[in-house]
C-alpha cells in the first residue's frame, strides 16, 4: 500500500467551521488535480459544532486508493494545521503524530512564543506560522455546508486562502498553481504562500 | 438429545467501557468536572476591581455560571475552568470593568486536554 | 379523584439580584455554544426553581449539548424525553408523585416538574404531548425555550422561525429570495386559546433575568399546568457574534419582535413596553440569518410586527410587575 | 379467597392489573384492547384501585406516560392494539434501554390497510426486537396469570425490563371463559412491591439517559443483550413460584401437549392452541401421532427449550399468525427463529409453515387436519417441499 498522508485541521466551531472546511476541501481538490486519491471530511463526533468548541477536519492524500477511508478520524497526522492559535494551549493537537511532523498555525505571534505552549514540540521537524487574519481579515460564517449540506457560499474567500497557500509552501504536497484554480481569493492564497514563516526544528 | 447444543456464551463488557445501568448517572454537584471547557476560550474577561460595582449583572448573564460573588471579600470571582470566552459579561457590564484579553497573553489558566469534546 | 392535600411549593418572588438563590442547579461544564442563549435560560430557570425540582428534557440542543457523553449539568433530577413526548413523560412523572404522596410513600414537598422543551419540542413535533398534558391538568410547568429553529441538527426551520430567516431548510435562492416565506406560530396563544386548565401563561427573555425567574416562580406556585415562552437567542443559528446574546433579546423587545406579558386567569398584563418602538431592522441587521433580505421583505416584517404591537397598545400596558405569591392553600 | 368467575380476556387483564395494584394507568381507545381500560376506569372511579388514570392523547403518549411513571417509582400499566401498537414505536427502545419495567397489555389486531378489527400477531411482533419481554396467553386465565408473572419478572433487579402481555383480540379478549382470580394474600406473596433503581427524586438527584459517544454505544447494546442471558432463569423461578402459590401447572416457556411420542407437531402461539389440542386428540384417534408445542415467550426466545421439546419430532408445522412480507420463508415470523433453534441438532425435524388465523380469521378444526396431512406427507417423503402454505389459498 502506498503511504497515506494524513492532515488534520483544527478550527473553532461555528465562527471558523466554514473556514476549516474550506481548507480541507481546497487542499483535497487541488491534490486531486495532481492525480492523487483524496479524502476531505469533518470529524463526525465534533458535530454538531458549537460556538468556539474545537473541531477537527481531515484530509488524506495517497497515490493509491485509500484503504481506511471509512475510519473517521486521522490517528497519525503528519501535518497539523491550527486555524485558531489558542487551540494549541488547550489541546494536544500533535496527539498521534510520529516524530518529524509539521505544524502550521494561523497567528501573528512569533514561532518561539507559540512553541512555549507546545510541550511535545519535539515531535516536530517543521513549525510554521501565517497571519491569515492579517492577510485577508475575512471569515465566512455560514452553516449551510455543515452536517454534509450543500455549501452555498463559495470556497476560499476568507482566511482559508492564505492558509492553504502556506500549507502548499510548507508541505510541498501540492502545487500553488492548482490551488489557484480552486480558491476564490487567489491573491490571499499567494500572500499566504509568500508570507508564511517557517522554522526547522531538531 | 444426541449432542449438546451451543450456548450463548457470556458477554463481558470491560469495566472501563461499561455504561451505567439504564444510562442513569448521579447528578453533578456545583460543577461538572468531567466537562472542563477552558480550552474553548480565545479571550478571557479581565476585571478592573476599581470599576466593578458588584452589580451582579455578569453573574446573571453567564450561561456557564462563571462569575461568583464572594460576599465576605466583596469581590467578583471568575471561574477559569469553565469560561468559554463568549464575552457576554463584557458586553453587559455597565461600568466597563471587564476587558477581553487574548488567552495567549497568559502563560497558563487553561486546562490542557488530550481530546476535544 | 380523592381529595388530597398535596404539598405543592409556594415560591416567593425575588426582589433583586442579591436575593437570587446562590446554588447553581444547572452547573457549569456542558457542551453548549459559547454565548448560548438557551443555556443561560436553563441556568436561570433552574436557579429560580431550586433543588426540589425535576426536569424533563426533550431532545434538542439542551439535551445533546448539555448531556454529552454520560455527564450532565443538571444538579437536580433530570430525565431525557424524546423530542415528541416531553408533556407526556412529565404527566407520568407527576402522576407517579401524586400516587406516592397519596400512599404515603413520599411525604416531602411536591417537586417542581418542569419540561424544558425547544420550539420544536413544544409547538411542532411536541405539540400533541404538550397539549395533552395541559388539558389533563397536570401540575407541570412547560417551558418553551425558543431559539427559533431546530438548532441541534444544524439550523433547520421550525414553526417559530421568523419570516425571512435563512435556515438550512429555507435557504434563500433565485426563486425564493426571502428564505422562509411563512410567518411563525404563536406558542402562548396556542396554549391560552384552548386549554382551560391553564391559568397562567407568560413570556420573557434571557435579557430580563429577574422577570424570567419570577415568572418561573409564579408559574411553579400554581396548582395546575402553566406555560412560559422564553426567547433564548442563538448565536449559531441566527448568525450573530456570541457576545450579543442578551443584546439581541433586548432588541427583540425594543423593536416589538417580542412582547413581554403575563396572562393570568384571562387578563393580560404587558411589561417593558417601549415608549417608541425601534424599527425591526435595528434587530434584524445584526443577524446573518436576515442578511439576504431586501427592503421589501423587511417592510413585510415591519408590517407583521406593527399588527402585533397594535394588540399590545389596545391592552393595558402597566409598569413591571412584582409577581404576587399565591395564597397558601 | 381465590374465586372462580367467567370473564373475557380484557376483564382478566384488568383484574390482573388491579391485583398488581398498578399505580399509574394510561389509556387511549382502540379496539379491542379498549375494554381493559374501561374496566380499570370503573375500578378507579369506584375507589377499588388507588391509581392515577390518565387519558393519553395517543399510544405514543401512553408509552411516554408510563415511562415517566416507572422512572419515578410507580408501577405503571398501559395497553393497545393494532396500529396503536405501531404508533407508539418510538418509545419501545427508550423504555427498554432505560430499564423502565412498566407493562403493556396487547389485544392483537390486524394492522391497516384497510381497517380490520380481527386479531393477528403482527402488531406486537413488530416490536419484538426493541428489548421488551414479550409473550402470548392462550386464555383469559393465562392473561390474568401472565399479568402478574410479567410484573414479577420485569421488576426483578436482574431484569428491569418492560413487558408486553399479549392476548388475541376477540378470541381471548372478548370470548368469556373461566378465570380463577387469586386471593390478594397470594398476590402479595408472589409479587413484591416495585423497587425502582435510581428513580427520579429530589433527595438523590440523578440524570436519566444522557447522550453517549458512538464508542459507548456498543457496550450499551451489549449490556442490554446480556440482560436477556439472565431472564430465562428469572422466568423459571417466577413460574415455579406462581405454580406453587396459585396452584397452576405452567411450563415456563413451552406448553407441550402430547409431544413426548409425537411424529408430527404443530407449533402455535395464543388461543388457537385450544382448537389445536382438540385437533391433536382427534388425529391421535385416527392413528396420527400428533402433538403440539405452544410458545409462551417470544422474548426471550426459548431456543434450547424448543430444541429439547421438538428435537425428536419428524415434521413440524408452524402455525403463523403474523406476517413477514418478503421474509426468508415468505410467510410469517416464527418459522425463522424455530428453524434457527433446531439447526444444530444432529437430526433436524422438517419444518414448514402455515399462514392461518390472519386478519382475525378462525383456524378451523379442518384446517389442522389439512396441516396434519401435509406434515404426514413430509414425513413419508422425508423432505420439506414448501416453506409456506397459505391456508385456503
Amino acid at each position: 500500500m502506498a503511504k497515506v498522508h494524513e492532515i488534520t485541521v483544527w478550527a473553532r466551531g461555528v465562527i471558523m467551521d466554514k473556514e476549516g472546511r474550506d481548507v480541507i476541501n481546497i487542499f483535497a481538490e487541488a491534490a486531486k488535480m495532481e492525480g492523487k486519491h483524496v479524502q476531505a471530511f469533518d470529524n463526525y463526533e465534533d458535530l454538531p459544532d458549537r460556538v468556539l468548541v474545537t473541531v477537527r477536519k481531515y484530509v488524506r492524500l495517497s497515490d493509491e486508493e485509500i484503504e481506511h477511508k471509512y475510519v473517521y478520524g486521522n490517528d497519525q497526522p503528519e501535518v497539523v494545521v491550527v486555524i485558531e492559535a489558542t487551540i494549541v494551549k488547550g489541546i494536544d493537537v500533535l496527539l498521534g503524530m510520529k516524530k518529524g511532523g509539521t505544524l502550521i498555525i494561523n497567528t501573528n505571534r512569533s514561532i518561539d512564543s507559540m512553541l512555549k505552549f507546545i510541550p511535545n514540540a519535539n515531535l516536530l521537524a517543521t513549525i510554521a506560522t501565517v497571519d491569515a487574519d492579517g492577510i485577508t481579515g475575512v471569515r465566512t460564517i455560514d452553516f449551510s455546508g455543515s452536517e454534509g449540506g450543500v455549501d452555498t457560499s463559495g470556497i476560499g474567500k476568507g482566511i482559508a486562502a492564505p492558509i492553504v497557500g502556506a500549507m502548499a509552501k510548507v508541505t510541498g504536497m501540492i502545487k500553488k498553481e492548482n490551488l489557484a484554480k480552486v480558491v476564490s481569493d487567489v491573491s490571499g492564497m499567494e500572500r499566504g504562500y509568500k508570507e508564511v514563516k517557517i522554522k526547522k526544528l531538531g | 438429545m444426541a449432542k449438546e447444543l451451543p450456548g450463548y456464551g457470556t458477554i463481558n463488557v470491560p469495566k472501563e467501557r461499561q455504561v451505567p445501568f439504564g444510562a442513569v448517572t448521579k447528578a453533578p454537584v456545583c460543577t461538572q468536572q468531567l466537562f472542563i471547557t477552558s480550552n474553548w476560550r480565545v479571550v478571557r474577561p479581565v476585571k478592573d476591581d476599581e470599576k466593578c460595582t458588584r452589580c451582579l449583572i455578569c453573574y446573571m448573564s453567564c450561561p456557564d455560571a462563571c462569575w461568583i460573588f464572594k460576599e465576605e471579600e466583596d469581590v467578583m470571582e471568575w471561574v477559569s475552568d469553565f469560561c468559554k470566552g463568549c464575552q457576554i459579561c463584557i458586553n453587559e457590564c455597565p461600568s466597563d470593568a471587564l476587558t477581553a484579553v487574548p488567552e495567549l497573553d497568559f502563560p497558563d489558566g487553561v486546562v490542557r486536554l488530550d481530546k476535544p469534546f | 379523584m380523592q381529595a388530597f392535600n398535596y404539598k405543592f411549593q409556594q415560591l416567593e418572588p425575588l426582589k433583586s439580584f442579591k436575593r437570587v438563590p446562590v446554588p447553581e442547579m444547572y452547573v457549569p461544564g456542558h457542551r453548549t455554544c459559547a454565548g448560548c442563549g438557551p443555556a443561560l435560560n436553563y441556568r436561570l430557570v433552574a436557579k429560580a426553581a431550586g433543588k426540589e425540582t425535576i426536569f424533563i428534557g426533550p431532545t434538542g440542543c439542551m439535551y445533546v449539548a448539555n448531556s454529552s457523553y454520560l455527564c450532565t449539568p443538571y444538579a437536580v433530577s433530570w430525565i431525557h424525553a424524546q423530542i415528541t413526548n416531553g408533556g407526556a413523560v412529565a404527566s407520568g412523572i407527576e402522576a407517579a408523585f401524586k400516587v406516592a404522596a397519596r400512599k404515603g410513600r413520599n411525604t416531602g414537598v411536591f417537586p417542581n416538574i418542569i419540561v424544558m422543551a425547544g420550539d420544536g419540542g413544544s409547538v411542532d413535533i411536541g405539540l400533541q404531548a404538550m397539549s395533552g398534558m395541559m388539558y389533563r391538568n397536570h401540575k407541570v410547568l412547560f417551558i418553551c425555550y425558543d431559539n427559533e429553529s431546530y438548532a441541534n441538527t444544524g439550523i433547520q426551520t421550525s414553526p417559530t422561525t421568523p419570516y425571512g430567516a435563512k435556515t438550512t431548510f429555507t435557504p434563500p435562492g433565485k426563486e425564493i429570495p426571502e428564505g422562509k416565506v411563512l410567518f411563525p406560530k404563536d406558542p402562548p396563544q396556542l396554549v391560552i386559546g384552548g386549554h382551560p386548565a391553564v391559568k397562567y401563561v407568560a413570556t420573557t427573555t434571557i435579557a430580563h433575568p429577574l422577570d424570567l425567574m419570577n415568572k418561573v416562580r409564579k408559574a411553579l406556585s400554581q396548582p395546575g399546568p402553566t406555560f412560559l415562552h422564553m426567547l433564548a437567542t442563538c448565536p449559531k443559528g441566527w448568525l450573530f457574534p456570541e457576545h450579543l446574546t442578551k443584546e439581541m433579546a433586548r432588541l427583540a423587545v425594543e423593536t416589538g419582535m417580542w412582547t413581554l406579558y403575563e396572562w393570568e386567569n384571562g387578563t393580560y398584563k404587558y411589561t417593558n413596553v417601549p415608549k417608541k418602538y425601534k424599527p425591526v431592522n435595528e434587530y434584524m441587521k445584526h443577524q446573518g440569518r436576515f442578511a439576504h433580505l431586501k427592503p421589501e421583505h423587511i417592510a413585510k416584517m415591519q408590517a407583521f410586527v406593527d399588527e402585533k404591537i397594535k394588540n399590545v397598545k389596545q391592552a393595558i400596558a402597566v409598569a413591571a410587575p412584582v409577581p404576587t405569591a399565591r395564597q397558601k392553600a | 379467597m381465590a374465586k372462580e368467575l367467567i370473564m373475557t380476556g380484557c376483564r382478566a387483564a384488568a383484574e390482573g392489573a388491579k391485583a398488581a395494584e398498578v399505580e399509574v394507568i394510561c389509556s387511549f381507545p382502540i379496539r379491542p384492547y379498549t375494554a381493559i381500560m374501561m374496566e380499570l376506569a370503573k375500578m378507579v372511579a369506584d375507589g377499588e384501585l388507588n391509581a392515577e388514570f390518565i387519558h393519553g392523547e395517543g399510544e405514543h403518549a401512553q408509552l411516554s406516560v408510563v415511562l415517566g411513571a416507572a422512572a419515578s417509582g410507580a408501577r405503571a400499566y398501559t395497553g393497545s392494539s393494532g396500529v396503536g401498537v405501531t404508533y407508539a414505536m418510538e418509545i419501545y427502545s427508550p423504555m427498554a434501554g432505560g430499564r423502565y419495567p412498566a407493562q403493556m397489555a396487547i389485544a392483537d389486531r390486524t394492522l391497516d390497510p384497510p381497517g380490520d378489527f380481527g386479531s393477528e400477531h403482527t402488531d406486537a411482533m413488530c416490536t419484538r426486537d426493541q428489548g421488551w419481554l414479550l409473550g402470548w396467553a392462550d386464555s383469559p386465565q393465562e392473561v390474568y396469570d401472565n399479568t402478574l408473572i410479567n410484573y414479577r419478572v420485569g421488576e426483578d433487579h436482574r431484569v428491569m425490563l418492560p413487558q408486553m402481555v399479549c392476548q388475541e383480540g376477540y378470541f381471548v379478549s372478548h370470548i368469556p371463559d373461566k378465570v380463577i382470580l387469586g386471593d390478594q394474600s397470594q398476590v402479595k406473596k408472589f409479587l413484591p412491591p416495585y423497587r425502582p433503581i435510581g428513580p427520579l427524586s429530589t433527595t438523590k438527584p440523578v440524570s436519566h439517559g444522557p447522550q453517549i459517544r458512538p464508542d459507548q454505544g456498543a457496550p450499551m447494546d451489549a449490556m442490554r443483550a446480556a440482560v436477556f442471558l439472565d431472564v430465562p432463569k428469572v422466568i423459571e423461578e417466577a413460574t415455579a413460584d406462581f405454580n406453587r402459590i396459585f396452584g397452576r401447572n405452567y411450563d415456563p416457556f413451552v406448553d407441550q401437549y402430547k409431544l413426548a411420542d409425537a411424529e408430527i407437531a404443530f407449533f402455535v402461539m395464543g388461543a388457537h392452541a385450544n382448537t389445536c389440542r382438540k385437533a391433536v386428540d382427534r388425529l391421535r384417534k385416527q392413528g396420527v401421532k400428533a402433538g403440539m408445542a405452544r410458545l409462551r415467550w417470544v422474548r426471550p426466545w426459548p431456543t434450547h427449550q424448543l430444541a429439547n421439546a421438538l428435537g425428536h419430532v419428524k415434521a413440524i408445522g408452524v402455525v403463523e399468525t403474523s406476517t413477514s412480507y418478503g421474509g426468508a420463508m415468505r410467510g410469517g415470523n416464527l418459522i425463522h427463529e424455530l428453524r434457527a433453534s433446531l439447526y444444530d441438532l444432529d437430526q433436524r425435524p422438517l419444518v414448514t409453515s402455515f399462514m392461518a388465523g390472519l386478519g382475525g380469521e378462525t383456524i378451523w378444526p379442518a384446517d389442522f387436519d389439512y396441516m396434519a396431512k401435509v406434515l404426514t406427507e413430509m414425513v413419508k417423503e422425508k423432505k420439506t417441499k414448501r416453506y409456506v402454505y397459505w391456508i385456503g389459498m
